[in-house]
């Protein structure tokens, strides 16, 4: 056990740290010219140097370089001190380029993987629908082959960035008489088309993070499909291994531990400071523990992972594991901020610990839930847990509607 | 013995819910939660009409003459709908003028209030928490100066009923000069809040303030108690009846164990709460003793297990439940109002331990 | 609302006190006789006078009087008062009399009622098994008819008892062939033989409060049996009604308090009472509101069982909650005795306060978990609630064995 | 960065796992549960001749000179397999005289304890807790008077290491006169305690004892960690067996979706203590910083979440785990020990707390 970098690694940092000092933030020639450009002259440096799309063939504008994710961890680090733009976050390059990497054609990887890459289009993601929640594969938005095009029609729903994105990876049922696993295919479709309307989704917190999309004879060229008609349930299958499986970053583990504190500091009860109070100091240790076993467990992930070794079960816990935390760390914010417990969230959320507004902690109190609900929800992963991961059989009920 | 209520208390509460199913379904109450002022007067007159204005005030000065028990049974009734207005505030400035004030300002307040000629609210909480009597720092003496906050409906009640040093109370007309309110971005909109200042306003002491701003103040804690109740028996319904319609994978999602347990789990929190409710009601109608102590268990608990019960109901209605457009959020909402507004639980299980001399 | 007895109980009152200094404890001669002759002799009068036996019959021994549990409830309290015999507490009084009332023959009733009523012979319960628990109907012990006799082979558990006991009410599949439910009958059989053998059941606690039952080649006469064959079923589906609804005495339901709160008097912290710890007090504060919750829950089922009117799904709830709570209790207990928790369990539970012992709270702690195997499981009672209180859709798996 | 065990470290686990299995499988623990001594002369020796007396000893004193971490990987197999015996006090005497000892004391002893041919123990606690160093009253001078609870095997062991006022260590040899032990009736019968009494025993100090003594505790909070992980493990482990082979209804139990819940629930409680105690165990032996606090945390985590845990797969178990003849009992009764020895998790969230400047 060995917690340190080691020396091959501070080097290499040292080299990160040549290049941005060299091209970060763009020298004045460069500086001149519209941000955007800035970014992709960086951008394009980064890949060049190796720093940036580092899973990506260089044919598809990536770095190619061997996965290494202490090198990561050290680029991010360098990168995070100097704002320096980084890939662009979010589900282009996290979830459909991997996808188009793994199963689709050499003329969809040419066209959709540099841009997005590059940050020039954006996605969003058209999987759950109104009735289909953990039930994902009851999907009903239909497509029908017209000549040359799909016709899609249907709804989609807590659709994140829609508002922004320039496409949709999408799964539609176009095999309407095949078992229901069967019948859905991976579509891309291009959401700047009359077909397509967005409509934001108003959280409980008053924010708008989500949005309905609805396709109204919405049209995307008869090859714009990944995989195989009727594979698209396996294709989108491959992406959410990768939604899941993907290392969050350690920190986030207890990230929210030092806000919480200073949030007991600050707070008063009985006149004296919170972090004073014995319940209090009692659940905020209680909540570490819980918080340091979940971040130790990440860091072992991440060395199995780097080594090429399976992390066990562990692997499947977690998002429960961080939306339970989650959860205490709000409910403990509520008890301390006492009376703006009336109040409207708003703002920040509360792990951007600010002395001046309590609501950031109210919201973290409603969006404490969403862990809960989204991407899967907390019963969903506690079969997933049970089953994958403690062997047990699998329900009746989830048996009964194959 | 008989631990039940009469069938008048059932009438009544019919009669309620009833009122509240006709002139405040929850596609109005949306529109009022999403409005600006967190009140409809003519809800509020439909209300006032059957005699809500009073129901606790005697029949001598134009209420009902009932007691807090059939006044807690009716904010039961208006939790679980949802109703948005000034109910509570009211309510409590007629409780305050009745225990104690002088014959004369009963005389001339309690008809206005029982009949809504006057809307009443009560002003308690200081910076920094504050809620009890103990807690109060306001000095009156003619008139008034400096904030309370968190007042219901303070910009548009007419009479506040205000908390002062050495738990006194004194009226304020906000007519006079003098009074200014801010409103407070609430969380729940069904009940608006406003910080209250004071700038010299002419005010007028409830003589018998002392002794029974307690009392007040417990009438307050037994009414968001039997609020949560409301809401919590509705967070629960609608969670129940969203697993008997959602389906996935083939079935309603009350097939699935895990869901089913998750009801029957917030079932045994919230259906024992009721009858807390109401011996807190009584007790303080009849067992002077146990009053005060019961009043402060009840707070804690019913509003605990009202904002855990929203909450589990937000989970079970998944990805919608956390939407804006999904009624379980106002719900979830009034329980954090019913939760924090007069102290939150722990300061009320602390009281309840002092109390108990531990 | 009204909580107080009322003018006629408090006359009422007066009479069984009045009765009592008649006759309880008992004057010079008869306190002459063995004890088991004074409580025989003091049970006749109680019975004459309407007092115990109250729902049982005049020809079998009880006293026919109408339900009134506000009477019971007096009678309760001033013959406790006195420590003066009650009924008999027992399974024989609680569970097998009432089925025999209802299901019984005459011959039946005449044999076993009277002598049960009057404690003279005992009884234990023979249904689980050790391959069914909460799946009661799986049952696997056999009886065949052999000329007049049923001979019964096969082994009960958790037979709370035995060992004293002289008959085994006792559920036995007679009809093989039959489904599960349909093949069981309730049997009466005579612990002292020979195929009768009894060993006690170790808990955890070191206590032995149970027992498993060997059936070999046991007998009983082909009429003793209750209803008809296969019937046994539903026969004993009376009985757990019974059980399940029985209201048990209210003050249980915060009984635990007074015993918890001294407990925390005389536990220390840092030197201090644990009783002035805020966390403490906290959790006390909030164990009692669970407990007078359900205090007042079981108020109103009494009185809306006095008035014949339903009290709705509450009256599934009792024995969760009761479980639940206890739990919570043992918990906090642990938590205050501090090094104690090291000791074994043993002496009194904990409800019976005793300064000079923890290891009652130990005992308590480690039983705390019983009430949430025993009788029904939790698990089984949530099923309950969420299907018959809640009116959710029945198990799959449920559904499945029938 | 690696944060994983090596190879050697994955090895040594087998071996103890191994080991276990074949000299202590789970009847022979049952025996010595039930037997007098709780303790097999036999069994302990077959521990020792793999050197598991001196893990962490230095092999210039004969032990096999591993790392704390290695110690606590021993002891987490110990705890999986419920292992009976003197391992832990036995530890921790030989870890305070090497971190507290002149070399003398360590030439004379730890040979000895490494090779299993004295039997070391630790006498810590004193009435009314007072397991941490600055707790301890008793004064030594050469002799030593006062009384020690919940010392493991202090009757069985020939040397004890006693707190003394100031946060000092003491060596006692239990063959002087002096020392006289009574046996605590314990509920974890596979780790016995007495109460040890010094009436004028002589002793001899440890020099370094109050620079050393709160290491000791560490590492004795660290082993009872990962006795915790261990057990917890198993007890996770035996519920999830009998869930997968008890049949109701027709199908295992493992079909409801209560049950798989329960659990996953218990899983993700479980799991990541393993890496808590492992990054402990590290700290303790390579981030002094961090090092005290660690250990504090992670003994009031992994030890509350044994209990837990163990209480949870006797549910599981239902009726049959509630009974002396189930072996999860047994890890019920250690994991009530590994909660209470060296003070309850309160204690240790109340001591991070004050490390952690809150």
């Amino acid at each position: 056990m060995d917690l340190s970098y080691g020396e091959a690694y501070e080097a290499f940092r040292k080299e990160v740290q040549a290049f941005l000092a060299e091209n970060w933030p763009p020298r004045a020639e460069a500086a001149e010219l519209p941000r955007k450009d800035q970014v992709d002259r960086f951008r394009d440096r980064a890949v060049d140097a190796g720093y940036l799309a580092r899973s990506i063939p260089r044919k598809y504008g990536g770095s190619e370089q061997p996965p290494d994710a202490l090198r990561a961890s050290v680029i991010g680090e360098e990168f995070r001190k100097l704002r320096a733009p980084m890939d662009p976050v979010g589900l282009g390059v996290g979830l459909l380029v991997p996808t188009l990497l793994e199963r689709g054609t050499d003329w969809q990887k040419e066209k959709f993987i540099r841009p997005t890459l590059r940050g020039h289009i954006r996605w969003c993601q058209g999987y759950s629908e109104p009735g289909s929640g953990s039930d994902l594969a009851s999907l009903q938005t239909k497509g029908e082959l017209a000549g040359d095009e799909w016709v899609i029609n249907g709804q989609k729903i807590w659709t994140s960035g829609a508002q922004i994105a320039d496409y949709c990876f999408c799964l539609v049922r176009t095999e309407p008489e095949q078992p229901k696993h069967a019948g859905i295919s991976y579509m891309l479709i291009d959401m700047h088309q009359p077909g397509v309307e967005v409509r934001p989704l108003r959280q409980m917190t008053g924010h708008s993070g989500f949005n309905e999309v609805f396709f109204t004879d919405a049209r995307t060229p008869k090859d714009w499909i990944v995989g195989e008609r009727g594979e698209g349930w396996l294709v989108s299958r491959t992406t959410l291994k990768h939604e899941r499986s993907g290392l969050m970053n350690v920190g986030q583990a207890t990230g929210q531990l030092p806000a919480l504190v200073k949030l007991a500091r600050r707070s008063l009860r009985d006149g004296r400071p919170a972090v004073e109070d014995p319940e209090v100091r009692q659940k905020l240790a209680e909540i570490e523990g819980y918080m340091k076993a979940n971040e130790y467990a990440l860091y072992y992930r991440a060395t199995r992972g780097r080594k090429g070794r399976d992390a066990g079960r562990i692997q499947l816990m977690a998002k429960l594991i961080r939306s339970e935390i989650t959860q205490e760390v709000a409910k403990l914010a509520m008890e301390l901020i006492g009376d703006d417990g009336l109040l409207a969230g708003g703002g920040e959320l509360g792990m951007r610990e600010r002395p001046s507004d309590n609501r950031g902690w109210v919201s973290s109190y409603m969006g404490s839930l969403g862990g809960a609900i989204a991407a899967g929800s907390s019963n969903i992963q506690r079969n997933v847990i049970g089953e994958r991961g403690l062997g047990l059989p699998r329900d009746w009920a989830a048996q009964r509607s194959k | 013995m008989d631990f039940d209520i009469s069938e008048e208390q059932e009438l009544l509460q019919a009669t309620v819910r009833q009122l509240a199913g006709n002139e405040c379904p929850l596609t109005r109450v949306r529109e009022i939660f999403d409005g600006d002022s967190g009140h409809d007067p003519e809800l509020w007159k439909s209300l006032v009409e059957v005699g809500l204005g009073g129901t606790a005030i005697p029949e001598e000065f134009g209420g009902a003459g009932l007691e807090l028990l059939d006044l807690a049974l009716v904010a039961e009734c208006l939790g679980s709908a949802a109703v948005p207005g000034p109910f509570l505030g009211h309510s409590l400035a007629g409780l305050a003028v009745l225990f104690a004030g002088s014959e004369e300002q009963k005389k001339s307040w309690l008809p206005r209030l029982a009949m809504g000629d006057a809307l009443g609210t009560v002003a308690f909480a200081e910076e920094g928490s504050g809620w009890q009597p103990n807690e109060w720092t306001l000095r009156a003496n003619g008139t008034l100066r400096g904030t309370k906050q968190h007042v219901p409906y303070g910009s548009l009640a007419d009479l506040i009923v205000v908390g002062t040093a050495d738990g006194g109370l004194v009226l304020v007309e906000t007519a006079a000069d003098g009074v200014q309110s801010e409103p407070v971005d609430g969380a729940d909109r069904t009940r608006r809040l406003d910080h209250v200042s004071f700038d010299g306003a002419s005010c007028e002491a409830l003589p018998a303030g002392p002794q029974a701003s307690g009392r007040v103040r417990d009438a307050g804690l037994i009414l968001l108690s039997a609020d949560a109740y409301g809401g919590a028996a509705r967070s629960l319904e609608m969670a129940v009846e969203y697993a008997k319609t959602r389906q996935q994978f083939g079935v309603t999602i009350g097939h699935f164990q895990a869901i089913k347990h998750q009801l029957a789990n917030m079932a045994i929190e919230v259906d024992p709460v009721r009858f807390l409710v109401w011996y807190a009601a009584h007790a303080f109608d009849h067992v002077p003793d146990e009053s005060e102590r019961t009043a402060a268990l009840t707070k804690a608990h019913a509003t605990s297990v009202f904002m855990q019960t929203a909450r589990d109901s937000v989970e079970v209605h998944g990805g919608i439940g956390y939407t804006w457009e999904c009624d379980v959020q106002i719900l979830f909402k009034r329980a954090m109002f019913d939760r924090a507004f007069l102290g939150a639980p722990r300061v009320h299980r602390e009281r309840a331990a002092v109390l108990g001399g531990w």
